[in-house]
């Protein structure tokens, strides 16, 4: 490879001191951000950090792209006299910290798991695991491919949008002393935590990584120092904290099946192994934590406390994924067992409870929040199917979900610092306030919602995946209504509003406007490569036989990409003659009973006062408010997590 | 549900209770009040019918000689029919046709002369 | 540039095919209430008619709306035509019901916004029970496409008996007949004014009732997969199902969504659910 | 927030007469509602001022287009009681039978319209078909077909031959057998019970303190009935009102459709008893001076018109209470608590006649 002009100075710095180019920017996107994190906190100028966060999500960005699978065997070994004693270091100053965190805040559960922790860590690393770790450090392929790319593509851009996000943040709430740098620091702390985790081929590097991001995860969602923050962020340490030490005792017990912590090897390795299954429940467990599955679900709830960049990054586009990601990292390990079977029935689960619990609420995050639960519920469950169609499905969810999703985070964020509230009723008719975002946020939900978009393709694999499972498939067309039913309310809620003079963008900071654009396009760009990307995600099976003639098919099916595209493309043209049209046209009032007032939405009330005629969705708090239900789903939840665990001892 | 099925196959098979109204219209009972005509012949212009009329729709002037009268604030009462003493109010047994623009009825009478003409205002 | 020819023709024959059903649906109902009804040609003289009238919209996303329901409905059934998968179709008719309810939510009258959320829940209901019939499609033929029908070589009514009964009430739903014409039906008479289409005047209110005749269209194809042994249960399962729903109109009162939801969907996706079952069992 | 609100009317398909509801509404339940009046006002108690006393016999008819003969009786009654005239014992009876024409074709034009309000398209048909024949036995009888104006003080304008009388019978034989064939969906349909019982419920007590009158309070099981006072020939004649106990919408349905037989019992028996003699008595002078206040049954319920005179050609005061304006704060009991879809069945309820309301 040769090395491009302009690339960044470290990529330059390392390339020339020997390495290989793909080991330096595996350094880039670990590394990198950590000292970033530290210049963030050191410097304490405002134009510095922004200055600094542009360059590491720039470098991020393009590292990310640069980088090519495979690695060779012996990818980083000679680092790893280097790298191992300095990750174990830091995990247990890691430990320490959160060990710290629970006296401080004297939460018994949090000193409890970590302590825990910390004793099974010790005995782990001094007693247990062998000290030759011949085995490749990193693994780059598709998978950890897709999700470099989203950690560092969305989440680079969803930093960049935080720069203005904070300032306006911190104006509103005026602390003694401002916590940018802290904030700014932890995000792209969080950055490089996320890189080393799905690039890494270590199992205890991947824990240490695992932790990292929860400690991130709890310093941001307390980022506002409110009580509510607090109590939300304590309890995010403590079910992660919870995963974390399932994650241990399942590092254990693999550990005892095969001795060796090379992760892919693992995965070959274990899968046909019965003794097996138990440490294998045991990591899903821990990946049910970190994906905030019911019944987990309540710390991802509380975390949309935090501000909206957080949200956006950690809790729906990359931290939430390590879960699935670790879950799809095993999934041949389990495949075609009753573990694989229960996995699918508790995802598919987790998919429909949480899209019926969305119905109920009216807080816009919350919404988003339930989304992200279901979504990853639903990409579980493709681990659990475990075919090759399923694996590629999961993957392609994962991406098209992070991007529309990241995008939508970012546009309520966007919307919430003009209208200062969550409610999606004070959000109603966003797009006549704030067309640019209104409209965004409307695409963002079309994206997710309807075809040609990429989340309905993978939706439609795993519709055709699934179909052999009856009642998973009934959980899948249940789920997949109650998802288009909150979506289309929340997305009809913003267009609401009449009288609509012209498409004038609203004022609002480069840096803000910049990610919702970029994201926005990226969505519809990575609707319009789809045939290429599954060139790339699916595996070469005799089954399948991607893109010919742009109609995916299938053995069962067939996706017929070129047709749905041409329609779209041809309704957009056609859309933007009549919009045109219909804008020049004579505007009307609605029909309000023939008692219209000067006002659009003023009708002649009683007494011949003026009455704003008003709508508020339907929210159906009896039917699917979280009060009444949330026990009763955790309670079912945990019986979908038994049967699990009961596949799992039974075989 | 069941009990109107019988209803509705029994419509189905029967004969439809609407007709195509005004290509066919229907033919009015004996006694309907209909379309008010006045006789010039008989009309003494003696005003009863102005006065009993309770839409005031009848004008009469003895002196020009008219009788005025406006279908449109008509209620096709029949007050005035009853209250003429000459006998030369009457209602037809048919309705007024339908017609797009506003009508005035002025006759012409002339006491005791057999000369009429109707003409109408638009 | 054959295939656009013969797009064009199934679109055309569609479009005839739908608008001579409305006619006699409305000529049927007519006589079934004892009135004489219309021509059979008039929907077409209606539509022609708002075609040619003025624009006029309370929210620009209005004059979107109608163009992306009918090109979805269009699409889905060429889909059909082309003996496509069956989830895909869904998938396409679905986001003509999503452009359907974001145009209704957009104006700001407060019927039509209502009427849009109803219109979800009648969504639920039509679209669950259409995706478990795709799924016990999957589980007879083996695939997803509308072609294993035809192939399976016996009625696929004998295997689906109750699903066919929940299709009824996805037809119905559809159809915007009581019980369930809920979220807009055919005359104003309602709560809700028009529902749906209250704001919609003129050419796009005409191009939602083109998209509305092919959304019947399509459904009563869905309809004759489930006799697809040859051309007469083709033609005659359908045909007998649109009369059926058109005598359900004429002998209920409409009833309440919470009704719909509760009681008819809940017994619908039951039954469908214990087909699959039993297909599989 | 303050949820949805919702203008229902005054120009709204379902009502059959502008009435405005402002309602507040929660998920598609009624949380409150607010009547408002007067968007048909037309002033015609005024009109008492310019028309003298007979020429109002044809404006009162205005007041309502569905029970315009009950209008013009009591007003010609009031003013009879005033003038001390006593009508003819046929024109007692000949007014019975009108009365309850007109009692007949209301409460089927309400069902009718009580159907389509709960999306029964069909059933409304058949009910107004149904109806067309007593049209047409009103056209027949008294030359028009809503609008009858056969009343004057002093007795009717139009008599009923020996022939009228019979073929009145036969047609009402049919309207019988027509009716009939609707009972079993009218009272025993599914989906008709579904949307009608339980919905709208006034107990006995509340239908009372809040003044109903007519079907609606015997609805509630309070058998009131402004017959049973014997006016006209309705002293001569056999019947008792109509009760329910359930108060709901499906009651006031049942109240109704019972009352129909009733009507078609009581113009057999007044024709059975029609007396011989002259339709009316002549009536010379003018009101002399003096108040008076008559009551009657509509197919709503109590109608009172409170008549003053100053022995001059011009009423002093007209005031007419119709019965809708007493059953419409009923509705702010009904409705909160409803769905929104059962918002047009209970207020097609009460019966609404809001040209009556407004005058």
């Amino acid at each position: 490879m040769t090395i491009q002009p302009g690339l960044t100075g470290s990529i330059f710095f390392l390339s020339i001191t020997g390495s290989s180019m793909t080991e330096a920017i595996l350094v880039v996107l670990i590394i990198v951000p950590f000292f970033a994190a530290l210049a963030c906190l050191l410097i304490r100028s405002t134009a510095c950090r922004a200055c600094i966060v542009i360059a590491t999500a720039a470098m991020l960005a393009v590292s990310s792209l640069l980088l090519q699978g495979p690695l060779a065997p012996d990818a980083g070994l000679r680092w790893a006299g280097l790298i191992d004693p300095l990750i174990t270091g830091c995990d247990f100053l890691l430990l320490a910290v959160m060990f710290y965190l629970g006296c401080r805040y004297r939460h018994p559960l949090i000193v409890l798991l970590t302590a825990g922790q910390l004793g099974l860590f010790v005995r782990l690393e001094f007693f247990v695991f062998a000290k030759d770790r011949g085995h490749a450090l990193f693994q780059v392929d598709v998978l950890s491919l897709t999700l470099v790319r989203v950690v560092c593509l969305v989440g680079g851009l969803i930093c960049l949008h935080a720069i203005p996000y904070m300032q306006a943040h911190e104006q509103h709430q005026n602390p003694a002393r401002s916590r940018q740098p802290q904030f700014f620091a932890l995000l792209l702390l969080f950055l490089g935590a996320m890189n080393g985790l799905v690039l890494t081929n270590h199992l205890a590097h991947f824990y240490f990584f695992f932790e990292l991001t929860t400690l991130c995860s709890f310093l941001l969602i307390g980022h506002d120092r409110s009580k509510e923050a607090m109590d939300n962020a304590l309890t995010a340490l403590w079910m992660n904290g919870l995963g974390g030490l399932l994650l241990l005792f399942a590092i254990q017990g693999l550990y005892g099946q095969s001795a060796m912590l090379d992760m892919t090897g693992l995965a070959a390795a274990t899968a046909g192994n019965q003794a097996a299954l138990l440490p294998l429940s045991l990591l899903l467990l821990a990946a049910f934590t970190k994906s905030a599955q019911l019944p987990w679900q309540r710390w991802l709830l509380g975390a949309m406390v935090a501000p909206t960049p957080t949200s956006a990054l950690l809790h729906s586009s990359t931290m939430v994924k390590a879960g699935v990601y670790l879950a799809l990292r095993f999934a041949p390990a389990f495949a075609h067992t009753l573990l694989a079977q229960g996995l699918m029935l508790a995802g598919g689960f987790t998919f429909l409870a949480a899209a019926a619990l969305a119905i109920g609420q009216r807080n816009a995050k919350k919404v988003l929040a339930y989304s992200t639960i279901s979504n990853l519920g639903l990409i579980f469950a493709c681990a659990g199917i475990g075919t090759p169609a399923a694996v590629a499905a999961a993957m392609l969810l994962i991406l098209f979900h992070a991007v529309s999703k990241g995008l939508l985070f970012l546009c309520v964020g966007t919307a919430e610092q003009q209208v200062h509230s969550r409610d999606i009723e004070v959000l109603r008719g966003l797009c006549a306030r704030m067309p640019l975002t209104g409209m965004i946020a409307v695409l963002a939900v079309l994206t997710l919602i309807v075809p040609p978009f990429g989340m309905l393709l993978g939706k439609w694999l795993v519709f055709e995946a699934g179909a052999d499972h009856l009642v998973f498939y009934l959980m899948l067309v249940l789920g997949s209504s109650f998802t288009l039913l909150y979506w289309v309310r929340l997305a009809g809620t913003l267009l609401a509003s009449g009288q609509v003079e012209g498409f004038k963008p609203e004022r609002q900071p480069l840096l803000s406007r910049f990610p919702l654009v970029a994201l926005a396009c990226g969505a519809v760009v990575l609707a319009l490569g789809a045939p290429i990307l599954y060139g790339r995600l699916l595996p070469g099976g005799q089954t399948w036989s991607a893109g010919r003639g742009g109609v995916l098919t299938t053995a069962v099916g067939s996706f017929p990409l070129d047709v749905l595209f041409a329609v779209a493309a041809l309704l957009g043209l056609l859309a933007l003659f009549g919009v045109s049209r219909a804008m020049a046209g004579r505007k009307a009032f609605p029909y309000l009973a023939g008692a219209n007032t000067r006002l659009p939405d003023h009708f002649v009330g009683p007494m011949n006062r003026p009455v704003r005629a008003m709508v508020e969705n339907s929210y159906l708090a009896p039917f699917f408010g979280e009060e009444r239900w949330t026990l009763w789903v955790n309670l079912a939840a945990a019986g979908f997590l038994l049967v699990m665990l009961g596949g799992a001892l039974w075989q | 549900m069941v009990f109107m099925i019988p209803v509705v196959l029994k419509n189905l098979f029967g004969r439809c209770a609407t007709r195509p109204y005004p290509q066919s219209p229907r033919q009015l009972f004996a006694g309907s009040r209909g379309q008010l005509i006045n006789d010039a012949g008989k009309c003494i212009l003696c005003g009863t019918c102005a006065r009993s009329c309770p839409s005031q729709c009848l004008t009469v002037s003895r002196k020009e000689g008219l009788w005025q009268y406006e279908p449109f604030a008509c209620v096709f009462c029949g007050v005035c029919v009853e209250a003429c003493p000459a006998g030369s109010l009457s209602q037809l047994g048919q309705w007024r046709p339908a017609v797009r623009e506003r009508e005035r009825v002025v006759l012409k009478v002339e006491v005791k002369s057999e000369k009429s003409g109707v003409r109408s205002e638009a | 540039m054959q295939t656009t020819a013969l797009a064009l023709a199934v679109l055309g024959a569609a479009l005839l095919l739908g608008g001579l059903l409305s006619g006699l649906d409305r000529r049927l109902t007519a006589r079934l209430q004892s009135r004489q009804g219309p021509p059979f040609t008039q929907p077409f003289f209606d539509v022609i008619k708002l075609l040619a009238k003025e624009r006029m919209v309370t929210n620009p996303w209005q004059a979107f709306s109608p163009l992306a329901t009918l090109s979805a409905a269009a699409c889905a059934l060429l889909l059909f035509a082309w003996q496509g998968d069956l989830l895909v179709i869904l998938f396409v008719h679905m986001a003509g019901g999503v452009f359907l309810v974001l145009g209704a939510m957009a104006s700001p009258s407060p019927y039509s916004q209502i009427a849009g959320q109803r219109e979800l829940w009648q969504m639920l209901c039509c679209e669950t029970l259409l995706f478990v019939m795709a799924g016990a499609l999957y589980l007879t033929t083996g695939s997803f496409r509308v072609s294993g029908a035809a192939a399976l070589g016996e009625p696929l009514l004998y295997r689906l008996p109750l699903l066919f009964a929940a299709f009824l009430l996805a037809l119905t739903v559809k159809m915007r007949k009581s019980p369930f014409d809920l979220a807009g039906c055919h005359h104003a008479h309602q709560e809700l004014v028009r529902g749906v289409f209250t704001e919609y005047v003129g050419p796009h209110l005409g191009l939602l009732e083109i998209a509305h005749w092919l959304e019947v269209v399509l459904y009563l194809a869905i309809c004759s997969l489930f006799w697809a042994t040859g051309p007469w249960g083709m033609i005659l399962l359908p045909l007998t199902a649109f009369l059926a729903v058109i005598v359900l109109d004429n002998v209920s009162a409409r009833l309440t969504w919470r009704w719909m939801l509760g009681w008819g969907w809940g017994a619908a996706f039951v039954l469908s659910a214990v087909n699959l079952f039993w297909l599989k069992g | 927030m303050a949820g949805t609100i919702l203008p229902f009317g005054p120009q709204h398909p379902v009502l059959p007469e502008p009435l405005h509801l402002n309602l507040q509404i929660e998920d598609e339940i009624v949380v409150s509602a607010t009547p408002a009046f007067g968007y048909v006002h037309r002033g015609l108690e005024k009109l008492a001022d310019i028309r003298d006393f007979r020429q109002m016999i044809q404006v009162v008819e205005r007041v309502c287009g569905i029970c315009s003969m009950i209008h013009a009786l009591t007003y010609c009654q009031g003013l009879e009681e005033l003038m001390g005239i006593e009508p003819t014992p046929r024109a007692r009876f000949l007014r019975v039978i009108w009365s309850e024409l007109h009692r007949l074709h209301s409460h089927l034009l309400w069902l009718g319209l009580f159907a389509d309000a709960m999306g029964f398209e069909s059933l409304f048909m058949q009910l107004w078909k149904v109806r067309e024949r007593i049209m047409d036995i009103n056209e027949a009888t008294a030359g028009n077909r809503v609008i009858l104006s056969v009343n004057v003080i002093g007795g009717v304008r139009r008599d009923l031959d020996s022939g009228q009388t019979a073929w009145i019978l036969s047609e009402l034989a049919e309207v019988e057998k027509g009716f009939s064939a609707m009972s079993r969906t009218i009272l025993h349909d599914y989906t008709v019970q579904k949307r009608t019982r339980g919905k709208g419920a006034l107990s006995r007590s509340q239908a009372m303190e809040l003044g109903c009158v007519g079907p609606m309070l015997r609805a509630s099981g309070v058998s009131q009935d402004m017959r049973l006072l014997g006016y006209a020939a309705y002293g001569e004649l056999e019947f008792a009102p109509v009760v329910e106990q359930d108060g709901d919408c499906y009651a006031r349905c049942r109240v109704r459709f019972a009352e129909l037989g009733q009507s078609i019992g009581l113009i057999r028996q007044a024709i059975a008893k029609l007396p011989a003699g002259d339709t009316s008595v002549p009536v010379k002078g003018r009101p002399p001076a003096g108040e008076v206040v008559a009551r009657a049954e509509q197919p709503r319920g109590e109608c009172l018109y409170y008549i003053k005179a100053n022995g001059g050609k011009f009423l002093d005061r007209l005031r007419i209470r119709t019965p809708t304006f007493a059953n419409i704060p009923a509705l702010t009991v009904m409705l909160p608590g409803i769905e929104l879809a059962d918002v047009p069945v209970v207020l097609l309820s009460i019966d609404p006649c809001i040209s009556c309301t407004e005058r």
